[in-house]
């Protein structure tokens, strides 16, 4: 789909483009918290809202890389108080075979966050972003995947 | 008795040494008393077993060292065979004794054994015996 | 059926005739004995804080030797085996240990070696089916204490003998060789151990403490399973009973006096002339003797 | 070609203050499948949701976003209004431009705010177009309930769905209802007779027309889901005619055997024909087939020969019936730890040590004793009585490491009852902390020292032994550090609540959580104390883990309360974000139905036409899934997807980043 907003602030600075995918019950609410309190966080982050983490599929991941993300966060409840019981476990228990996945498909874990906000850490989500974004930044544009897209898209994909 | 505790008490760097040598952890103790009510000798022991797992937590390990607890211990593992944290004061006071011996200080010189009984006693009380109080 | 067994340096010498006793026995009951070629004092003590490695060497070294000659090792002090089961138990359990061990004592031992007390050969390998109709000389009437001690159980994770609480191995046999045991309080508490060395009011109390019980539960006779239970309470006897409190001293023997007696062997031969207490005149006011 | 409308709301200066509202409506209009644009003040105002309907209407729009505030704010408000309008609910998608923008980019010049609001509905715009249109599930909901367990809390969840109007079916494993708590003497802290207090409730039970008790009886196996339970339940022959027996008790005068009565913990005996107390309910006596001489051994028979009405059948079987039920209450109680486990305290073996609850059988003016606290060796009034405890509980090597929390209130009873019924008795109690946390809890305990004399020492005891005719307990007192021993002519042992025998059996054939002490998992220890995991299926009282009466009743009210709420209607609406099965994918791997944290996943049968089972497949019950996604990720042959948010959907909005 359209390209998507550049690399660059109007000011000219390189500005990381990160994506979070978030369960709906504690990290959502946490970070509705944070704007009902009217905290202030970097504009970096762009939200995918999942019923709970254990929805995450691996290739979301690489998907959000291969669409110019230069760092993805997942974030849900914390253990124990997964609305559905287990379901973040389940994610956790995959997390580890899916380390290695990331690594062969080139990624660089340190451009993978993951963490743990509840529905009332509206703090905690707000240092997380800004925390996240200064790595990232820090880290510079992912530039792997550059073009991967486009060229998945010639081939007709 | 009056104590001053200050986080160096707590954190004490002798007690964790202490714990080190024993693999026991002074705080899973939670002064249930059941030791002190099992051990034989916890009547004649100046600072009782239940004691002294209170006073390593406060991080007062001098007064322990200064106490004749050690030394009467008999190591019949009662303490640890009914205490329901698991805790070992048998290898804590034996922690604390060896930790003495090596700096070669002991209550009982070997002089001090009464002749007679070197001769009639069996081997195994010797040897016992002179590892606890010698080292 | 051979075991293996390790006498450790008390039987050799003050307690004799618990060795002599055990060994006639158990040819009585269809096994033998067969000494370890090899073997040194295991240390008397096992070392209660985990730092304290070479305190493990000794009994290593008696268990590596056990090891070149079967599968399983047999002892009959209760401070011999405890350290020696105990020592088994890290070896087989830590490897990081039993390299460092290994390395002392320059071996390859792997804490194979299966730790039997004499109590359980009897129990689990002879059965106290066929120690009973062994029997030729019933403990008949005798009112007997079972007296554990400390090393026999405890810790229970590490040994488990029996149930740490309320064991009945020692009774069992007792009762197999057609004497009454008796249940008395302490007969799992401590008689003193090592404090014989140097502190002698603490042996007393302990060791009394553990007569009077048993004699007040109706004990004419105290069985032990270790020589310095044995040591101690015979030589509390007379301080115990001098203190006034109405105790009047009571024969203390071996098990394997108790078993070899019923098992009808000479009792000249049993060794009772080294204990310090006499157990004639019971013998003969029960018409054993 | 889809016809999507977007509609921006300013949220008066709420979202206008940092984002360009206009701007983000123009720009999404630049889009393909986007026909009609606008941004507006208030969209949740009523002229809001008006104009919304308006325009779906004139530009036949099949999908709209609402760029405005967090979905957990107006999610409903809009599908509803989208529904007026004539479209599915679900074609109607949110966009969070408030919460994740105008609030938390206080930037004026409303670059980033915009920026982002942008982003953020142009991807919710590629998800929308791959939405597919959803239903509410509805479910049919049965109302009638099954209780399982008849002690207080199940007794009250009982009368309590009665009383509102269901019918209710109590299933009891016992001959008779009550539970532990018929054993009681008196109860703290108000110190009522346990008696007077529980057997008007159990009558009430028995009488009560919308309640059948099935004693004796069984769950035997649970089937269905919320609303639609089919449970089967074991109903264990009695050996009596429970319709025709008149409770005369002639068959129990006559009957000439005996044997330990499992209701009186050992302390008295009761006969093979029998009822567990005089107060049972229903009063009617059940053979204990096992020692029975008729039954064994075909001899005796005297209790039919006396029974009047003739009810009793040697011959019974088990039967097993099915019930038809909506809703699930699990109120199955707890047991006390056995105390063989503490050799140290010479239970089992010195006789009068005892377990509290024998003791509160001694208190008892129904007990083995008519209430006289008389020692069970040799009858005698004991002048000493040493309570101890924590016996098994907070003791992580040899019982549990959980507080029991109801023994040091029992505790402090029993010495209460003890000094009012033996004067110049004294009571000791050697205790570790008192945990009185409750309404009137601590006067109680301190009444049970100031008033009644109890002598409490902080300690554990190590061990208890017999010394000429004597129970000796050595303890310590921590508080002065010494060694204590006492004389005592009786021990009580107040021993750890653990859960039944049995409950993980009970508890797998429900499909409901248990921890590591068998306790049932509530839903969530705070905000659903009596829910499940698995929909329509409640918990009360002590199979949770330790409680009071007072606690008990209140869950089991609780419990009642949602039980009444589910059949409040006569289908129940879910959210139609469930997972769905592709089945000529799917290859039977069954990842899925180990990793559904719900087992909401069957294995199902695909027959060809005359009935062979040619494969296998993964089967969703809409009934029970909650959506959570965790199959769908699970899956390798990407053969399930979560409806709401299927594989599509998320990728496009990645795709759209
Ligand atoms: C010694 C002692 C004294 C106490 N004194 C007091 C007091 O003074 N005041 C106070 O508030 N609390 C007291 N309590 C606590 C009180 O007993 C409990 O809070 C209360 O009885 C719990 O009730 P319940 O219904 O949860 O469980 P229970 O009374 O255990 O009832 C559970 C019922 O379910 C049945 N059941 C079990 N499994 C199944 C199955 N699989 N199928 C069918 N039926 C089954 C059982 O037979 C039983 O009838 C005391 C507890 C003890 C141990
Ligand atoms: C320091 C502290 C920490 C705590 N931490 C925990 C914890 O970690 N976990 C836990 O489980 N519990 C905790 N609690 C306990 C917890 O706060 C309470 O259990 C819980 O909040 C009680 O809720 P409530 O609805 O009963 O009462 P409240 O929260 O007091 O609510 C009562 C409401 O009624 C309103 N109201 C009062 N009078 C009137 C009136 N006349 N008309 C109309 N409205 C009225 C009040 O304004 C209030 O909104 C803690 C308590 C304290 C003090
Ligand atoms: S028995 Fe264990 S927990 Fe209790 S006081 Fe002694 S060491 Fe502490
Ligand atoms: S091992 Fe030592 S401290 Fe422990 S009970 Fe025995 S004598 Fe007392
Ligand atoms: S829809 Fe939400 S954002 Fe818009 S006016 Fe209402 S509350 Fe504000
Ligand atoms: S005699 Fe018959 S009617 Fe009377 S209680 Fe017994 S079974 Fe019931
Ligand atoms: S038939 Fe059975 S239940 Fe009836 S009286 Fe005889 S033994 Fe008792
Ligand atoms: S309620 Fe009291 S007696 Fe019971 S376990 Fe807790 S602290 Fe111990
Ligand atoms: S979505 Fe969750 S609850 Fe539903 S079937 Fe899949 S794993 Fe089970
Ligand atoms: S995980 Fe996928 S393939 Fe395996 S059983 Fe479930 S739906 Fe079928």
């Amino acid at each position: 789909m359209s390209g998507h907003t550049e690399h660059t602030t109007p000011t000219g600075g390189y500005e990381p483009k990160i994506m979070a995918f978030v369960c709906n019950w504690c990290t959502y609410a946490g970070a509705d918290l944070a704007g009902t309190s009217r905290m202030e966080y970097r504009p970096n982050v762009r939200i995918i809202k999942l019923p709970c983490t254990g929805r995450i599929d691996p290739l979301f991941i690489i998907k959000a890389f291969e669409n110019g993300a230069d760092g993805v966060l997942v974030s849900g409840c914390h253990p124990g108080d997964c609305h559905y019981t287990t379901g973040n476990y389940h994610a956790r228990r995959r997390w580890i075979g899916f380390k290695n996945l990331m690594e062969f498909a080139g990624i660089d874990m340190r451009r993978l966050h993951f963490s743990w906000v509840s529905a009332s850490e509206a703090i905690k989500w707000v240092d997380l972003i800004n925390k996240v974004t200064d790595e990232i930044k820090a880290l510079g544009p992912f530039m792997e995947y550059k073009g991967l897209k486009e060229k998945s898209a010639e081939q007709g994909e | 008795m009056k104590i001053r505790l200050g986080n160096e008490d707590i954190q004490s760097a002798s007690v964790r040494r202490l714990e080190r040598i024993t693999g026991e952890d002074v705080k899973r103790c939670y002064q249930c008393g059941n030791c002190s009510g099992g051990c034989p000798v916890s009547y004649a022991m100046e600072i009782p077993p239940t004691k002294v797992m209170r006073f390593l937590q406060l991080g007062n390990i001098e007064e322990v060292q200064n106490a004749n607890s050690m030394w009467l211990c008999v190591g019949c593992l009662q303490c640890y065979s009914r205490c329901p944290q698991g805790v070992s004061v048998a290898a804590i006071l034996e922690g604390m004794r060896q930790e003495t011996l090596r700096k070669g200080e002991s209550r009982t010189e070997v002089k001090e054994v009464p002749f007679p009984f070197l001769k009639k006693a069996p081997q195994q009380a010797i040897v016992c015996g002179f590892r606890k109080f010698v080292g | 059926m051979k075991i293996p067994y390790y006498p450790g340096c008390t039987l050799n010498t003050v307690a004799k005739q618990f060795d002599t006793s055990a060994r006639e026995s158990a040819s009585s009951v269809g096994f033998e004995m067969k000494e370890l070629a090899q073997w040194n004092c295991c240390g008397a003590t096992f070392p209660l804080t985990p730092d304290n490695v070479i305190g493990l060497t000794a009994p290593a070294k008696v268990l590596s030797n056990a090891s070149k000659e079967g599968d399983t090792l047999t002892t009959l002090c209760a401070v011999c085996y405890n350290v020696l089961k105990r020592t088994n138990k890290v070896i087989r359990d830590n490897r990081e240990k039993r390299n460092v061990i290994n390395g002392f004592i320059e071996e390859e031992y792997d804490g194979s070696v299966n730790i039997l007390h004499y109590l359980e050969v009897l129990r689990d390998k002879v059965g106290f089916d066929k120690v009973k109709a062994s029997v030729k000389r019933p403990l008949k009437g005798i009112k007997a204490a079972t007296y554990y001690g400390c090393m026999l159980l405890r810790p229970f994770e590490d040994i488990g003998i029996d149930k740490a609480e309320r064991p009945t191995i020692f009774e069992d046999l007792l009762a197999a060789l057609g004497a009454e045991p008796v249940e008395f309080a302490n007969k799992i508490e401590c008689c003193g151990a090592h404090l014989a060395m140097n502190n002698e009011e603490v042996v007393t109390t302990l060791s009394g403490k553990v007569m009077t019980s048993a004699v007040g539960a109706g004990a004419e006779l105290i069985v032990t399973t270790c020589p310095l239970c044995q040591f101690n309470l015979e030589k509390s006897q007379p301080k115990v009973a001098e203190a006034g409190s109405g105790y009047s001293p009571v024969p203390v023997i071996y098990f394997t006096q108790a078993l070899g007696l019923a098992l009808g062997q000479d009792i000249a031969t049993l060794g009772f002339e080294k204990n310090s207490s006499d157990i004639m005149p019971l013998l003969k006011k029960k018409g054993i003797a | 070609m889809p016809r999507i409308g977007v509609f921006v709301c300013q949220c008066g200066n709420n979202i206008a203050a940092t984002v360009d509202t206009k701007k983000v409506a123009e720009e999404m209009g630049k889009l393909p499948g986007v026909v009609y644009t606008c941004d507006y003040k208030f969209m949740c105002s009523s002229p809001g949701q008006e104009m919304l309907k308006q325009a779906i209407k004139e530009n036949k729009l099949d999908g709209l976003i609402v760029s405005a505030c967090s979905p957990h704010m107006h999610e409903k408000t809009f599908r509803k209004a989208a529904e007026a309008a004539g479209l599915n609910p679900y074609q109607c998608e949110i966009t969070n431009i408030r919460e994740q923008c105008s609030w938390v980019h206080h930037d004026k010049t409303k670059a980033a705010g915009t920026v982002k609001s942008i982003d953020l509905t142009r991807m919710t715009i590629q998800r929308l177009k791959k939405n597919q249109p959803l239903n509410k599930i509805k479910i049919p909901v049965k109302k009638k309930a099954v209780v399982i367990g008849g002690g207080i809390a199940g007794i009250q969840a009982a009368l309590d769905i009665a009383e509102g109007g269901r019918e209710v079916i109590l299933v009891e494993k016992e001959p008779s209802i009550g539970g532990n708590m018929a054993r009681l003497s008196e109860t703290f802290p108000t110190m009522d007779c346990s008696q007077c207090i529980l057997t008007p409730k159990m009558v009430e039970a028995e009488l009560n027309e919308r309640i059948t008790l099935y004693t004796y009886s069984e769950v035997e196996k649970v089937d269905g889901y919320i609303g639609n339970f089919t449970v089967t339940v074991r109903r264990k022959a009695k050996y009596v005619d429970e319709e025709r027996c008149t409770g005369c008790g002639e068959c129990i005068e006559k009957c000439p055997f005996k044997v330990e009565s499992a209701f009186e913990l050992g302390l008295s005996k009761r006969k093979v024909i029998y009822t567990p107390f005089p107060q049972s309910v229903p009063n009617v006596p059940v053979i204990d087939a096992p020692n029975c001489t008729k039954i064994q051994k075909d001899k005796c028979g005297a209790c039919a020969i006396v029974c009047g009405p003739k009810c009793i059948d040697f011959k019974m079987e088990d039967k097993l019936e099915t019930v038809e039920a909506g809703a699930i209450v699990v109120a199955t109680g707890y047991q006390n730890m056995p105390n063989e486990r503490f050799g140290e305290y010479g239970y089992g073996r010195i006789k009068d040590v005892i377990s509290g609850m024998q003791f509160e059988r001694l208190a008892s003016s129904s007990g083995p004793t008519g209430g006289e606290i008389r020692r069970p060796s040799d009858g005698k009034v004991p002048q000493s009585v040493v309570f101890i405890q924590c016996v098994g509980s907070r003791d992580e090597k040899k019982g549990v490491s959980y507080c029991s929390k109801i023994c040091c209130m029992y505790t402090a009873k029993h010495t209460k009852l003890y000094s009012h019924k033996v004067h110049g008795g004294q009571s000791y109690v050697f205790y570790m902390d008192i945990r009185s946390g409750g309404k009137r809890y601590e006067e109680f305990v301190r009444g049970a020292i100031e008033h009644d004399g109890a002598m409490y020492l902080r300690g554990r005891v190590s061990r208890v032994y017999e010394k000429d005719g004597k129970i000796m307990v050595q303890g310590a007192d921590t508080l002065s550090g010494s060694q204590v021993e006492i004389e005592a002519d009786m021990v009580v042992l107040a021993t750890a609540v653990v859960s039944r025998d049995g409950a993980d059996t009970l508890a797998q054939r429900l499909g409901i959580g248990y921890d590591k002490y068998k306790f049932y998992n509530e839903y969530h220890p705070k905000l659903k104390p009596v829910e499940t995991v698995t929909a329509g299926i409640y918990l009360a009282g002590t199979c949770m883990g330790p409680m009071d009466i007072p606690e008990s009743v209140a869950q089991g009210s609780a419990a009642a309360s949602k039980v009444l709420a589910l059949f409040s209607a006569d289908e129940m609406a879910r959210e139609p974000i469930t997972s769905v099965v592709n089945r000529t994918t799917c290859n039977a791997c069954w990842d899925c139905l180990t990793a559904c944290p719900y087992t909401a996943i069957e294995r199902e049968a695909i027959k060809d036409r005359q009935g062979n089972v040619v494969r296998w497949v993964a089967k969703v019950n809409d009934g029970v899934c909650q959506g959570c996604g965790v199959c769908v990720a699970a899956c390798r042959s990407k053969s399930i997807d979560l409806k709401g948010y299927t594989d599509e959907q998320v990728f496009a909005a990645i795709n759209a980043f």
